[in-house]
Parts: structure tokens; sequence; C-alpha cells
């Protein structure tokens, strides 16, 4: 196992360099002709109106709530699911289980009207 | 020593690795040095190939709007994307004031490595392959998060509004997706009894395709708006967004998103094949082992056609409508298969013919029952799609009006 | 091989930053990323336990998973109460966040 | 010393300098930053640990899920992504201090322990056992009581969650 996480970082390594050395060398090879104008920031030609760094709405935020209890719940169904040609019936009930309160949350997101765009 | 014609690059390996030991280096050094080749081997091939799939994707879509696509460098205009990538190349980077510098740089790095990263844990033949992790099917979810998190780095550190809005707005795509595609991802490690990717070709001896045809749907569909390819490319929504998060990048960093979501788009298509399609499995694959990368080739190819031919024929979703696809169709769709199959699964178990022939009955029922009940739903909540024709204008009315003013 | 002393100080390092973020910032949000950390840090304790002294049983893996499942229901719960605060009080500092003063 | 025992000791001190950074950040998003990079050490320091399934799930969750969770709430709230001034709090250094006390401590009592210098166990070949941990986590005499009750918990925290931060004035 050690040896599997040993390629994967050394993959890591290899695949984040690649870029950054593709980066880089265009970057000696590029013209380098800064002036204020081109480095403004893009607006569509208007003034920049205020900070760009404006307050997104709270949806945002409820839909990667919602991700994250799924994500987890999905992430531990895993072993579940690995093991389950062993498991006996029941067992595999109570992974449905897991599921349907699963489910549960979603609908009452879903009524409370929390995964609505608008 | 394994034979050099049913395994070059095993045979390849092994030379080397000889050779090394040979000159006095320590085995563990040698390891280390060959999977460095490897790694090394296998991402530029995978970052040179992007060169070929940009052809083929503008060839195609050109064809398929009655156009020529590239055809000027080259025959068939084949050479058009190194012509490109030389110009890209030479192209001044713009950093935008306040941008946040490290993190403007970092982005499209992060982008095209977190795709790169998937590739170590393909298995393209029988033995060729990164590695078999036995956690393979959940590394792939996390090294999308990589994605993610480059879509919210290059947005926060451009300084720049649309960058930001498009980022954010990507994100929450992005994860809306993640969810159905999590839960399609669990099917095939449930059928196969492992997460191990080239486990899970091995198990295929019918291809899931067959035995879950609802959680490959799922999976082709979410996997396409994972990649952010059109009808799902809300994040480069010109019309609202100029586009998207890359707004403020130019050359060859824009280059690397660029890179990012073709290599993306083309392994979304591998893991399909990979994970329902039976990965290199085919007749005669066991005497000649090296077969299996044509195989897998072909259904990689097949299966990154239909994404194109999805690309050019539908048109593109409103944001709202897309989050409802996910979390009202995609989502409960999802689950209900995952219990369909498991429950299925396991009452049948043993009796392979019939659980193959029961799992496909399952879920052919369960989309039917499922879109008839989107049906109805829709029919209840629709709005009548053209408005009722107003009353033109009556002389009657003309009068009281000019009567009242 | 690594002893086990090396994770555990390391874990202690970690746990102790993390109080250290609890304890000095003013942001409502950095003090929910440290006790992030001291989660993270029990974390490697618990794996460490069980790489040393327990291998082959999976008992502490699932200690592991519920604190994960602890760690994540701590930041939904927790980011929707600072997100409420600020949308009636637009802060997230600490000091002037006192919502029992009505 | 040994390969292994140096990139142990890269990956600590990587975790441990953007804890740090963590705490010592003066924009609220560059803490959230370096927070994922201090996830990803824990994660890297999973896998030295032979945990493969818990080096994806720190990732999958912890970097993928709740450190995008932070940095939307970073971004939600506008003043601190504005705010870029001193981010600590008065007498930040009496607190440092019984930081420090508190670790020494924790080291002075780890090191008094005998059984820190043992041997890890042996492994199978497989490394961890998946098939294991997922029979233990729905067994009626393992542990399905608490990863139900976990599940539950998980749940009522989205409820509650979207009851506190949901825009109420807008839909009714």
């Amino acid at each position: 196992m050690l040896t599997a996480w040993l390629y994967v970082g050394i993959f890591l390594v290899v695949a984040v360099l690649l870029p950054a050395v593709a980066i880089a060398l265009a970057g000696i090879l590029a013209p380098k002709k800064s002036n204020p104008i081109k480095t403004s920031v893009y607006e569509c030609g208007i003034e920049v109106v205020g900070p760009a760094r404006v307050q997104i709405k709270a949806q945002y935020y409820i839909y990667a709530m919602v991700f994250l209890v799924f994500d987890v719940e999905m992430v531990l169904l895993f072993p579940w699911a690995v093991a389950f040609k062993q498991l006996p019936l029941f067992a595999v009930f109570e992974g449905i289980l897991f599921l349907l309160i699963l489910l549960g949350g979603l609908f009452y997101a879903w009524r409370k009207g929390a995964l609505e765009w608008f | 020593m394994t034979n050099w014609l049913e395994d070059p690059i095993r045979w390849i390996a092994e030379w080397l690795y000889s050779v090394l030991v040979g000159w006095g280096i320590l085995p563990s050094v040698a390891d280390v040095i060959l999977m460095i080749t490897g790694a090394a081997i296998l991402s530029t091939l995978a970052l040179l190939w992007v060169l070929f799939l940009i052809w083929f994707e503008r060839k195609l879509i050109g064809r398929i709007q009655d156009r020529f696509g590239p055809n000027r460098v080259g025959p068939w205009g084949i050479f058009q994307s190194v012509a490109d990538m030389i110009k890209i190349f030479t192209k001044e980077y713009i950093t935008p004031q306040g941008a946040d510098k490290v993190l403007y740089n970092l982005a499209p790095v992060l982008a095209v490595a977190s795709v790169l990263l998937i590739w170590a844990v393909l298995p393209f033949t029988r033995s060729i392959m990164g590695v078999n992790l036995n956690v393979g099917v959940v590394y792939i979810v996390a090294v999308g998060g990589g994605g993610v998190l480059a879509i919210l780095m290059a947005g926060y550190a451009s300084n720049n509004k649309y960058a930001f809005l498009g980022a954010s707005r990507a994100v929450a795509q992005l994860i809306s997706y993640e969810v159905p595609m999590v839960i399609s991802l669990l099917v095939p490690v449930l059928l196969a009894g492992s997460m191990g990717l080239n486990d899970i070709v091995q198990a295929q001896s019918v291809p899931y395709l067959v035995m879950a045809p609802v959680a490959a749907l799922v999976f082709f569909i979410t996997s396409m708006a994972e990649t952010g390819r059109a009808p799902f490319d809300l994040v480069e929504a010109e019309s609202e967004l100029v586009a998207g998060y890359n707004t403020e990048y130019s050359g060859l960093k824009f280059g690397m998103f660029f890179v990012g979501e073709f290599l993306h788009s083309f392994t979304a298509a591998l893991l399909f094949a990979v994970l329902f399609l039976g990965g290199w499995r085919g007749p005669f694959v066991d005497q000649v082992p090296l077969l299996g990368l044509v195989y897998l080739f072909i259904k990689t190819m097949v299966i990154y056609f239909l994404i194109i031919l999805v690309r050019a024929s539908v048109p593109r979703f409103r944001i709202d409508q897309m989050m409802d696809l996910n979390w009202k169709v995609l989502t409960p769709l999802s689950i209900l298969s995952f219990l369909v199959t498991a429950v299925i699964a396991k009452v049948l178990e043993g009796q392979f013919l019939f659980q193959v022939l029961g799992l496909l009955a399952g879920n052919v029922i369960l989309l039917v029952l499922f879109m008839e009940w989107g049906e109805r739903r829709n029919k209840r909540n629709r709005r009548p799609m053209v408005s009722q024709p107003r009353p033109l204008a009556t002389p009657a009315s003309d009068e009281t009006s000019m009567a009242q003013s | 091989m690594i002893p086990l002393a090396w994770y555990l100080i390391f874990s202690a390092g970690l746990f102790s930053i993390g109080l250290l973020g609890v304890l000095v910032r003013k942001n409502a949000v950095s003090i929910l990323m440290g006790v992030e950390l001291m989660l993270n840090a029990v974390n490697i304790n618990l794996l460490a336990f069980w790489r040393y002294l327990w291998a082959p049983e999976v008992d502490a893996q699932v200690f592991v998973a519920v604190v994960l499942i602890a760690a994540a229901a701590e930041a939904v719960v927790g980011l929707a109460l600072i997100i409420s605060a600020y949308r009636r009080r637009q802060t997230v500092v600490v000091d002037e966040m006192n919502l029992l003063k009505g | 010393m040994s390969a292994f025992q140096i990139v142990f000791l890269l990956i600590a001190l990587l975790t441990l300098f953007s804890a740090l950074m963590v705490v010592f950040a003066r924009k609220t998003i560059h803490s959230a930053f370096w927070l994922i990079l201090a996830l990803f050490g824990v994660a890297a320091t999973f896998a030295t640990l032979a945990a493969s399934f818990f080096v994806v799930i720190q990732v999958a969750v912890y970097i993928g899920a709740i450190a995008i969770l932070i940095i939307f709430t970073v971004m939600l709230t506008r003043r601190s992504m504005e705010e870029s001034g001193d981010q600590l709090l008065p007498g930040w250094g009496w607190a440092a201090l019984v930081v420090l006390i508190v670790f020494g401590g924790l080291v002075f009592m780890l090191l008094q322990w005998q059984g820190i210098f043992q041997p890890p166990q042996v492994l199978t070949a497989g490394g961890e056992n998946l098939e294991n941990l997922g029979m233990a986590l729905v067994m009626p005499d393992r542990y399905v009581i608490p990863f139900e009750v976990a599940s539950v918990l998980l749940v009522a925290a989205m409820i509650g969650a979207i009851y506190v931060a949901g825009d109420h004035k807008k839909r009714s």
C-alpha cells in the first residue's frame, strides 16, 4: 500500500511540475510589455465600479451544505458497498435505511424550497 | 521475465530495472526512478493527446454545423492545434491589477494537475496501469475536488466581478453534480465488491452498462456536467459572464484551463469505459493483453464521440433548470437506482444469469416509472407555453378610455 | 520505520495550533477553522494508534469515521449560524457578536 | 534516518507551517486556503500510516466539501473578505503562552509513557481491510447504532442549517 501511495505522490509532483514548467517556459518566451491600461481589470471596457469581490448570495451556501452532507454519507457507504457480497440481507437493509434517512433529508430540503435557485 | 510480445511495456520496465540495478543503484532507488519515468511519460502523453482531441472536436463540431473546421495546417488541418500551441507559447501574460499573485498563478496548474492525477489509477490493459489503489473510485472523487478548488482560486484571485461570479456559479454546479455522480459510482463498486478500478474491470464479465443502465446514464450526464461542457457550460455563458472564472487569464495560463477542460472530458469518457463498458475486456484479450488497449481506446472514443454529439446538439441550460435537473431528477433517480440494485443483487445472489436479467428489468422499470412520475409532476407544474392572445383593441373600449382621459 | 512518538508529537502540535487559532482569532470563521485543525489532530492520533497497536482490527477506523461526521455536522451548523448572525449584525467578529443582549 | 522518515518530517513540517499560517494569515480567505494545505498534509500523513481509505476521505470530505463550505462562508460574509488588518484579538501573546504550556505538557506526558516506542503492527498485503470496515459499520453486534445515529445527526444538522441560513423573507 505504501508503494502505491508513493507512486501517487510522485505522480502528484510530476502532474504539478509539468504545467508549471510549461507556464514558466512560456513566461520566458513571451513578450513583457505591461502598461496600466493593459493590466486594468476587464469589465467590458467600462470603468470598474466597487470592489470585485462582491457578496454572493446565501443560496450558494445552501447548495454547498447539502452537498457536504450527501458527500460525507455517500463516501462512508463505500466500505459497505465493498463488503456487500458478504453481508446478510438485514445488513443490506441497514445500509438502505441509512440512505432512506438521507432521502428524507433531501425531500425536506426540497419541500422547504432550499433547492430553488431563485 | 515477461515475453516482450505479450506485454512490451512491462518488458521494457523490467529491462530498465535490471539495467539500473546493474549500474549499482539500490533496488529501492531504481523503483523510484522507474516510477518517476512512468509518471512523466504517462502525463506527457496525456497532455500531448489533448492536441489531437482539440483538433478532433473542432473538426467534428465543424462537420455537424456544416462547416469545414480546421483545414489549413497539414492534411485535414491536423496540425492546427500544434500551430495554436506554438502561438500560445509566445503570448504575453497579463496579470490584472489587485490580483492575488500566488493563487492566481497556482490555479491553472492545479486545474491541469487535478485532471492528470486521475490517470494515475486508470487501468489501460490487464497489467499496464499506474497503480491499482484499493480505494480507486473514491480517489477519483477526491481528485475532482482539486478542480473545484482551482476554479475557486482563479475566481477569487482574478479581482474581477465576472470571474468571481463565474467561479461561484461553477463551483455550485460542480459540487451539486458530484452528489449523483458519487451515488452512481457506488453501483459498480457494489456489483464488483471492490473499489480498485482494475478489479472492477476484471469483475465485468457482463458490462455494467447492462446490469446498471440507470447508474450509467446518471454517470454519463453528471460527468459531462463535471467537465463543464455545453449543455452545462454555464460557467462560460458568454452572454452573462464574459468567460467565467478564466476571464482575466491570458497566454498559456488560459491555455492550461483549456487543456484541462479537454483532457477532463476525455478522461470522463475513459472512466465511463472503465466503469461501465468493461474497460480493456474483449475477445482474445487473455492471449494478447495488449489488445486490451485497443478495446479501451475504441470504447472511449465512442463515448467521447457521444459527448461531442451532445455538445453539438443540445442547447445550453438555464442555471435554475440545471440545478433542478440535478437535485430534483438525477439525485433521487440515482438513490432509487442504487436501492433497486442493492435489493435485487442481494435477493438474486448466486444465480448469475437471473441476477443480470433481474437488474436489467428492475432498472428499466425504475426508469419508466420515474419518467412517468416526472411527466405527471411537470404537467401539474407547467406554466402555459404560450400566453393567451390578448383581445384586440375594439373601438368601444377605445372610446371609453378616451372618455376617461 | 517512523516511531509512534513522532506521530503523537506532530498531532499534539497540530492540536495546539488549532487551539491557538480558536483562542486568538477575531473572526468567527477562523475560529471554526481552528476547531477543524483540532479535529484533524484527533484523527491523526486515532489512526496512528490504530496502525501501531490494533492494525488488522477496524474499530479505531470507525471512530475516525464518526469524528469525520461530527466535524461535518459542526461545520454545517456553525457556518450556518455565522451566516445568520452576519445577516442580523453585519459582523463576523466574535467580540461584536453579543446576540444575547438583543 | 531513512528516506521514509525524511518524507514524514517534510509532510509534518509543511502541515504545521500551514496550520500556523491559518492562525496568523492577515486575510480570512488566505487562512482558508492555508487550511486546505494543512488538511492535505494531514491526508499525506494518513498515507504514511497506510490508511488509504482515510486519505481519500480526508481529501474528498475535508478539502472537497468542508473547505469549499468555509470559503463560501467567507465570500458570503463580505466584511470578513475585505478585512485585512490585524486579525488577532488583543492580548494574544498570553493565549500563545498558554498554548505553548499545553503543548509542552502533552509532549512531556507522552514521553513518560513506555508504549510510545512500539513498532507498528504488520498489515496484510492488501493494507487495511475495507470489507471488515464495511461489515463493522452495519453489523448489529458492531457499530450499526453509532453509524445510523451519525446519519440522523447529519440530516438533522442539514435541516437545522437550512432553517437558520435560509432566506426566509423572500419565500414567505
